[in-house]
């Protein structure tokens, strides 16, 4: 029988919220068992995140956010405000290979659980610290999310309609999810690592700094040419048309974009060569980018009166790039992701069937991943403290009578 | 030595995905040999920045960027020759990353199936628009349209009063296809492993639209669970608790999402009468109410400058930044102090400041070892020292357009 | 009526032989009047070539040939009295010409610098074996002599063997002929714009090597000395001529890429071929070109070349039969294109002379008019050009200075 | 700097390899504006072409293009795009000739064939250089240098020494890539022809030229010979004892044609008894005797070294040189004291000894003001500064693949 590529890893995982939790997601998923460390004195915030009107207050075990973020790993509920019960999480280390974190601040070196104390625990053990701004600097305590993070490297001021103010990003977790991956891919190459040498390490990723490497060419731009871009809109600074067009039907809208003298030629046969196409200021690249404020009324004229999936259709087939611009319901129901069952259906204790996405690849000879619902609080204490630790029930009901179990 | 510095990879790719996944795994240290068609070479060559706006081959920031630490090789693998050595170095390799369209590869007959005969062990990381399958598999796109396609755009800007003027917007710069190759390096480090388990390879498809769609992961759920769907609408994404404020010199952003962050943040605004009011005590009632939050924070801020609030904001520990355009970040104290940025000599573009590591390993860390290849730097290197053809032979695929 | 693109440029011609005659001869063509002097003490050489029919002194092939179109005067310019009567005429030319074997024109005091002194915008050619100046500057030369010195010969041959002459008598003097005239025609271009003259040194054996650029690169970058290739290319293969259908009937075929080689193994009937290991790439291909052109030439000998041309040309590569002397005569593509012109003769009526490689769009095609017998034009020139009377020409005649 | 005779000239190069550029430089050295152009990325051919500095391949280190290009300002541009087709007919507008040399369907195609172009400006000459011309049923077949040598009938009559076997012994194609050179070289006799034509008219004009024709021109006299006397010649050319004779260090080409230069060779030799018997007295006998001859001359040369030849005949004016390799011909002193071979330094590929004037011009120097153009190395020069587009369009233009 086939094993996921991770299987027999073990990671302790200490992270919250959105960025962390998405770290040992993508492992676990792989097949790492993940085994989430929290307290019902400090659940993860995620837990108590809610959004619409559905229930104003979900119990902790059936926060969509969390269901999200934490399928495939197991959590039990440790004290770590104890002294014991950061011995306790100490025993669950050394039988780990990696250890994750994303506090706000310095809060495992308080615990003396930094990575120069783990190393004595487990020399051959990785540690990674996801953090807003760094584990050094002078911001290192600072607490950080990731619009926050956004704002700051210079994400927003890119963001937006042409020549508009800086403008939020669309999803507020963006930088959330591409530091947690780049932080997934780093412990990948660290465990690499320590398969061929044995040795561990430290991995200190700064989400502000991902957002940076992300923006290559805004700042290549900034450092050779000391240009600082702004927001572009949909537009591209070669290709022309490249904009998103108004369908028909309520706020529906397509995205064309034409990179070639061929595929000018192509498009403007599919749409059936209206007089404005041969105009002289479309003739080439050049115009069309040009004077490409215009051309963007005119195509409107053609895609308004088209559903954008006809629109997409019409386009794809004569060989011109467009996609129509999805709404979240429409990309749960599109043929496509659905041919490629994009989207998997999670049995939840308390929450019923949830319909979540897969991870965004298939290989081609592993299983799918573990893709088990998101563990209730204190799910797997039984697990952890009795099969991995060996605890006897004694002692374990003695942990509980000490609130470090809790 | 770089914590991947065992693996060999060849990248036949183009533009950004491909390339940003062989970047990723050539910065810890893999030998990552970058095939490139003779002449024109990565498509990326032709993209700006160029220093002074002056278009060079060799001078493009945004290839300079993704191709740090490759073994630069052109290659006509179209050519029988070509083709030939192309399967040579990928029997020497451990994994392969290509993004080229599906129908494009099974002509060449460079299909994993193929490969996987010529090296068991290979790991083929394909990165397309739509994935290998699906009846979207040979469709055109690039990083608006899978944007578009992925449900991201839909949803960007947050905040828009009309959403006839304002269309979905794609993300900036080319967020979408460096998410793509990204993603790519998980999966392949992913199917490493498994390789060290059972001693073969396998093949990863990876689709950009899907990569970008579990990007909003969380609102798909919230479509499929809880019936929510988000748009552009103002209010439609807000969980209230964020400020994304004008004040005297700039814009600030600061998030107070829960209790303790707004009850500093009331102290930072010097505990006006109007926050005590009762429309602002849960976070319940804050979200009901924050458009009016908003404006009475506004209001004050108009009268602070960016420094002084950001200041007070962070001494209290709320979440609040300069919204900095990169310049700015750029020349931040932060970046500074974290040694972020680097230098990198090119032989052509001369020194040049790039963005460093997005993390730091301790024991094996994240650099630069040399800058990325001239178009055909190491033909020789690698056709000649590796492969064992001539230097005469060369000449002769040269002059036939073979290299 | 459209003219000639030289017509009203006057030439005095002291040059014989081959390549000086072939300089003026594209000037004559063009439009030029070009003045032959001669004497009957010292004819043009050519005149008295070897020939089976010359029975008089235009009737060998290297006059006729040429010489179309020019004039032809007679005077003895041994004697103080022809070289005034030369400087007459020299004081009504544009240019003068000459390819002496040594510094003649000096010792007869028509130096360029004495030139100078009768008509101050003279435009003077002196083409030579080895240059005006320099150690050889007195050696007689012949194209022969050039090619070997200058390293021509060293590069004809058949592979393995020894250096051979060049084709046909004179490739240096023709080809030096043509850099002549192009630089005569640059001067002039200068003198139109500027109203000076100036001196031109042409050496052959500097021509020659500018011919040998691609082997003089070759050795002052790696100190390489090119052998002999036959019909050997260093990148192609097959490149060669093969044995045809018939008597010393020849085809030259050459392949440059991939696709050209499909095409060609399928037309021959052997798509086989494009598996085959020996010959499944370029490489391969000029490995083991020697077996290739075996088994090429089993199938063109079943064909008459220009069967062969056809059948491969279709299909897209490159193919010339080894054309006969006569055969480039009645060949038909030259023939539609009119490259042969019957020239009127003296003795023998009319002559197909094939005519300068160039078709103008506008105007007449060339003065083409048959070559001059000795002193055909004495009236013209003494009379018309220098107004001279009967008498004064009489005399003249007498003293054997028109002679 | 000394104005240049073809100062002021505007010459557009749209070509590949050898015929157009080789034109183009001829040009150029004079001084003419030549603006090449190249398609972006692989750029001319002739950058795949070796030789190269220690035979790596490199487009900026190509000896035969480094050669064929000095003095001319290099753009890159895409005909085939609507932007680059437009920017073409700019340039063409702004010049006094354009010389191109590829397929005339495609150039048809394109919509630049002279019909077209002469309406943008009538001024125009446009020289097209191309295997077959613009006419006749060859017009649309591929050559190379080796098809146009044969199909010339050069290759036929080469070598002119005469061969043993005629079977093993096939046509020969000369020393290579001259066939180019001699098309290219006729191109510009034809359009200085051209631009004179114009002084007068005011009016360009198309000028055709054909390789096969440059080629079979330069055997001008073997056709004529045909033409006159019906004699065609084969491998063998009779010309008396005019040969390559073996040393015993190497070879000597002499030309032994005339009864003056045989006599005084004769007594080089001593006056052997052979020499006097009757089968040597005349031009004919000598040569229906020649194998004899060069038999018995060789036992006499053998004896004594190159040196010695050399000297023993040119003490008598006897035409003689040694066969020579390129690399002695370059060490000569005679080319080192005629100051021929420039030495050029070129950004990338560094400083090389280049072949130098084919002739000297006294008042107008011939001379390398600027080494070949890097790909694209005058763009903006050329777009910004002349056409007057901006830099950021240039970006977008490279971008779009029009530049």
């Amino acid at each position: 029988m086939q094993k996921l590529p991770l299987e027999g890893i073990r990671i302790t995982d200490f992270c919250h919220v959105w960025a962390g939790p998405h770290v040992t997601q993508w492992l676990a998923v792989m097949g790492a068992e993940v085994i989430k460390i929290e307290s019902n004195l400090h659940p993860d915030l995620t837990r108590s995140f809610f959004a619409g009107d559905k229930t104003l207050t979900p119990g902790l075990n059936q926060s969509v956010d969390f269901a999200v973020l934490n399928y495939g790993k197991k959590c039990c509920t440790i004290n770590m405000t104890l002294p014991k019960g950061r011995e306790l999480a100490k025993e669950i280390m050394r039988v780990s290979d990696i250890v994750t974190e994303n506090f706000g601040g310095a809060v495992m070196d308080r615990w003396g659980l930094g990575y120069s104390d783990l190393q004595k625990l487990k020399p051959d053990i990785i540690m990674y610290s996801g953090s807003g701004f760094g584990r050094t600097g002078p911001y290192k305590e600072l607490p950080a999310y990731a619009p926050i993070v956004d704002a700051f490297a210079g994400l927003f001021s890119l963001n937006g309609c042409l020549g508009s103010e800086p403008c939020p990003f669309g999803v507020g977790g963006w930088t959330d999810l591409v530091a947690a991956q780049h932080g997934a891919f780093a412990i990948l190459a660290a465990l690499h690592h320590r398969s061929n040498t044995g040795e561990g390490q430290y991995i200190d990723l700064s989400m502000t700094e991902v957002a940076s490497s992300f923006l290559p060419d805004a700042i290549m731009d900034y450092t050779m040419n000391d240009r600082v871009q702004g927001a572009q809109g949909n537009r591209d600074n070669a290709m022309a048309p490249h904009g998103c067009y108004r369908c028909q039907g309520d706020d529906e809208w397509i995205a064309i974009a034409v990179s070639s003298d061929e595929e000018w030629k192509a498009f403007c046969d599919a749409i059936g060569n209206p007089e404005w196409t041969t105009d002289e200021r479309f003739r080439d690249g050049l115009n069309r980018w040009k004077n490409q404020e215009e051309l963007d009324r005119l195509i409107q004229e053609w895609t308004k009166t088209y559903s954008h999936h006809e629109a997409m259709e019409i386009l794809q087939r004569a060989g011109v790039m467009a996609g129509p611009s999805l709404k979240a319901e429409e990309v749960v129901q599109d043929s496509h992701l659905r041919e490629r069952e994009f989207f998997i259906d999670i049995e939840h204790p308390e929450m019923g069937t949830v319909r979540l996405a897969r991870l965004p690849w298939k290989l081609s000879d592993s299983p799918q991943g573990n893709y088990n619902h998101a563990p209730s609080l204190g799910e797997h204490n039984d697990y952890v403290f009795k099969e991995l630790l060996n605890m006897s029930d004694e002692k374990i009901a003695q942990l509980q009578e000490e609130q470090v179990i809790l | 030595m770089g914590a991947l510095s065992s693996l060999k990879v060849v990248e036949w790719s183009e533009f950004i995905s491909g390339p940003y996944c062989g970047k990723l795994l050539a910065d810890l240290g893999a030998e990552v040999i970058k095939v490139e068609k003779p002449g024109c070479g990565d498509k990326t060559r032709s993209y700006g920045p160029f220093p002074q706006d002056m278009p060079h081959q060799e001078k493009s920031g945004l290839f300079l960027y993704l191709n740090t630490n490759k073994l630069g090789v052109s290659l006509n693998i179209r050519s029988v020759t070509g083709a030939e050595i192309f399967k040579e170095l990928l029997t020497e390799s451990d994994i392969l990353i290509e993004n080229h369209s599906p129908h494009e590869v099974e002509e060449l007959g460079f299909d994993y199936e193929t490969l996987k005969k010529l090296n068991p062990r290979l790991v083929m990381a394909s990165i397309t628009p739509f994935g290998q399958t699906g009846p979207y598999r040979d469709y055109k796109a690039c990083n608006l349209t899978s944007f578009h396609a992925s449900g991201l755009a839909y949803l960007n800007p947050p905040e828009v009063d009309d959403i006839e003027q304002e269309p979905p917007l794609r993300g900036p710069a080319h967020q979408g296809d460096l998410a793509a190759g990204l993603n790519a390096a998980i999966a392949t480090m992913s199917a490493i492993f498994s390789c060290h388990a059972t001693g073969l390879g396998q093949h990863v498809d990876l689709s950009e639209q899907e990569v970008l769609a579990s990007m909003i992961r969380r609102n798909l759920a919230g479509v499929t669970y809880e019936g929510i769907t988000m748009t552009r609408v103002k209010g439609s994404q807000s969980r209230g608790g964020s400020v994304m404020g004008h004040c005297k010199d700039g814009y600030f952003f600061m998030l107070c999402n829960t209790d303790k962050f707004w009850a500093n943040w009331v102290e930072v605004m010097g505990n006006p009468d109007w926050a005590a009011s009762e429309l602002f005590q849960t976070t319940i009632s804050r979200r009901e109410n924050w458009d009016a939050a908003k404006m009475m924070i506004e209001e004050w801020a108009r009268e602070q400058t960016v420094d002084e609030i950001v200041r007070a904001a962070q001494a209290k520990r709320v979440p609040c930044t300069p919204v900095n355009t990169v310049r700015e970040s750029a020349n931040s104290e932060l970046l500074a102090d974290r040694n972020y940025f680097i230098e990198v000599h090119h032989k052509e573009a001369g020194k040049l400041t790039y963005p460093g590591a997005p993390y730091k390993l301790s024991k094996t860390p994240w650099h630069v070892e040399r800058s990325a290849p001239l178009l055909g730097e190491h033909n020789e290197e690698v056709f000649c020292r590796r492969l064992g053809y001539t230097r005469q032979d060369l000449l002769i695929m040269r002059a036939e357009g073979v290299v | 009526m459209q003219q000639l693109p030289l017509e009203g440029i006057r030439i005095v011609d002291f040059t014989a032989v081959w390549a000086g005659p072939h300089v003026t001869q594209w000037m004559a063509v063009m439009g030029a009047e070009v003045i032959k002097i001669e004497s009957n003490l010292r004819p043009d050489m050519t005149r008295s070539f070897f020939s089976n029919v010359n029975t008089n002194l235009t009737m060998s092939a290297e006059y006729s040939g040429l010489n179309c179109g020019k004039k032809a005067c007679t005077l003895n310019m041994t004697l103080p009295k022809a070289r005034e009567l030369v400087k007459e005429l020299i004081k009504v030319s544009d240019i003068v010409t000459e390819n002496f074997g040594g510094s003649v024109m000096d010792r007869w005091e028509l130096g360029y610098s004495d030139l100078k002194k009768i008509k101050p915008d003279i435009i003077m050619y002196s083409g030579s074996g080895f240059g005006r100046t320099g150690p050889y500057k007195e050696f007689p030369a012949y194209a022969g002599i050039v090619e070997a010195f200058g390293g021509l010969c060293s590069l004809n041959g058949y592979p393995g063997g020894e250096p051979l002459p060049m084709a046909t008598f004179g490739y240096a003097d023709i080809t030096s002929a043509e850099h002549g005239a192009f630089a005569i025609l640059a001067a002039l271009h200068h003198r139109s714009k500027t109203g000076e003259g100036q001196y031109v040194d042409l050496s052959m054996t500097e021509v020659v090597s500018c011919l040998l650029y691609e082997q003089i690169m070759d050795y002052t970058m790696n100190d390489r000395v090119q052998g002999l290739q036959g019909n050997w290319n260093s990148t192609m293969a097959p490149h060669s001529c093969y044995r045809c259908q018939g008597d010393d009937e020849w085809v030259a075929i050459a392949v440059s890429n991939d696709e050209e080689w499909k095409a060609f193994c399928y037309t021959i009937g052997n798509p086989e071929w494009t598996m085959d290991e020996r010959f499944r790439d370029g490489l391969n291909r000029l490995k083991n070109q020697e077996e290739l052109d075996r088994l090429i030439e089993e199938w063109t000998k079943n064909h008459t070349h220009y069967e062969v041309m056809e059948v491969l040309q279709k299909a897209g590569v490159m193919a010339g039969p080894t054309l006969k002397v006569a055969e480039v005569v009645q060949d038909r593509h030259l023939g539609e294109r009119g490259f042969f012109i019957d020239v009127g003769h003296p003795d023998v009526g009319t002559v197909r002379f094939p005519r300068l490689p160039w078709r103008l769009s506008e105007g007449p095609q060339g003065n083409y008019e048959q070559p001059p017998r000795l002193g055909e034009h004495n009236d013209y020139v003494f009379a018309e050009l220098l107004h001279l009377s009967k008498e004064e020409m009489a005399r003249l005649q007498e003293e054997q200075v028109i002679f | 700097m000394t104005m240049q005779a073809l100062s002021g000239l505007k010459v557009v190069e749209w070509c590949e390899f050898i015929s157009g550029p080789y034109c183009g430089k001829l040009l150029a050295d004079l001084g003419a504006e030549v603006i090449k152009i190249e398609r972006p990325g692989l750029g001319d051919k002739a950058r795949s072409h070796g030789p190269f500095p220690q035979d790596i391949p490199h487009p900026e280190k190509s000896g035969t293009f480094l050669y064929l290009n000095t003095n001319k300002l290099g753009v890159t541009l895409n005909v085939r795009s609507t932007t680059g087709a437009e920017i073409f007919k700019q340039l063409v507008k702004q010049a006094d000739i354009l010389v191109e040399n590829n397929p005339p369907r495609e150039v048809e195609e394109l919509g630049f064939n002279y019909e077209s172009l002469k309406k943008l400006n009538p001024r125009l000459v446009m020289t097209s250089i191309t295997p077959f011309g613009q006419t006749g049923p060859y017009r649309d077949y591929k050559s190379c240098d080796l098809i146009s040598f044969h199909v010339s009938g050069m290759a036929y009559i080469n070598p002119s020494c005469g061969v043993d076997d005629i079977e093993q012994k096939p046509p020969l194609r000369g020393s290579e890539n001259q066939s180019g050179l001699v098309a290219g070289l006729s191109g510009a006799i034809a359009t200085m022809s051209a631009i004179f034509a114009s002084h007068a008219t005011g009016l360009g004009q198309h000028v055709d030229i054909s390789e096969q024709e440059a080629l079979a021109n330069v055997m001008r006299i073997t056709l004529g010979t045909y033409a006159l006397e019906d004699v065609a010649w084969t491998r063998y050319r009779p010309v008396p004892l005019s040969e390559i004779y073996h040393c015993n260090d190497g070879l000597v080409y002499m030309v032994l044609d005339q009864d003056k230069t045989w006599l005084s060779w004769v007594e080089a030799m001593g006056n052997p008894e052979w020499a006097m018997s009757e089968l040597f007295q005349d031009q004919v006998s000598r040569r229906e005797n020649r194998d004899a001859g060069k038999m018995l001359i060789e036992e006499w040369t053998k004896e004594h070294t190159v040196d010695e030849v050399v000297r023993a005949a040119e003490a008598r004016r006897i035409p003689c040189k040694a066969v020579n390799t390129v690399k002695e011909s370059f060490s000569s002193e005679l080319l080192a004291d005629r100051g021929y071979f420039v030495e050029v330094d070129h950004t990338a590929a560094g400083k090389f000894q280049y072949p130098g004037a084919p002739c000297k011009l006294s008042l107008t120097p011939w001379r390398v003001e600027r080494p070949a153009p890097l790909l694209g190395q005058h763009n903006e020069d050329v777009f910004c500064g002349r056409l007057g587009y901006t830099r950021q369009d240039l970006v977008t233009m490279r971008a779009q693949g029009a530049i």
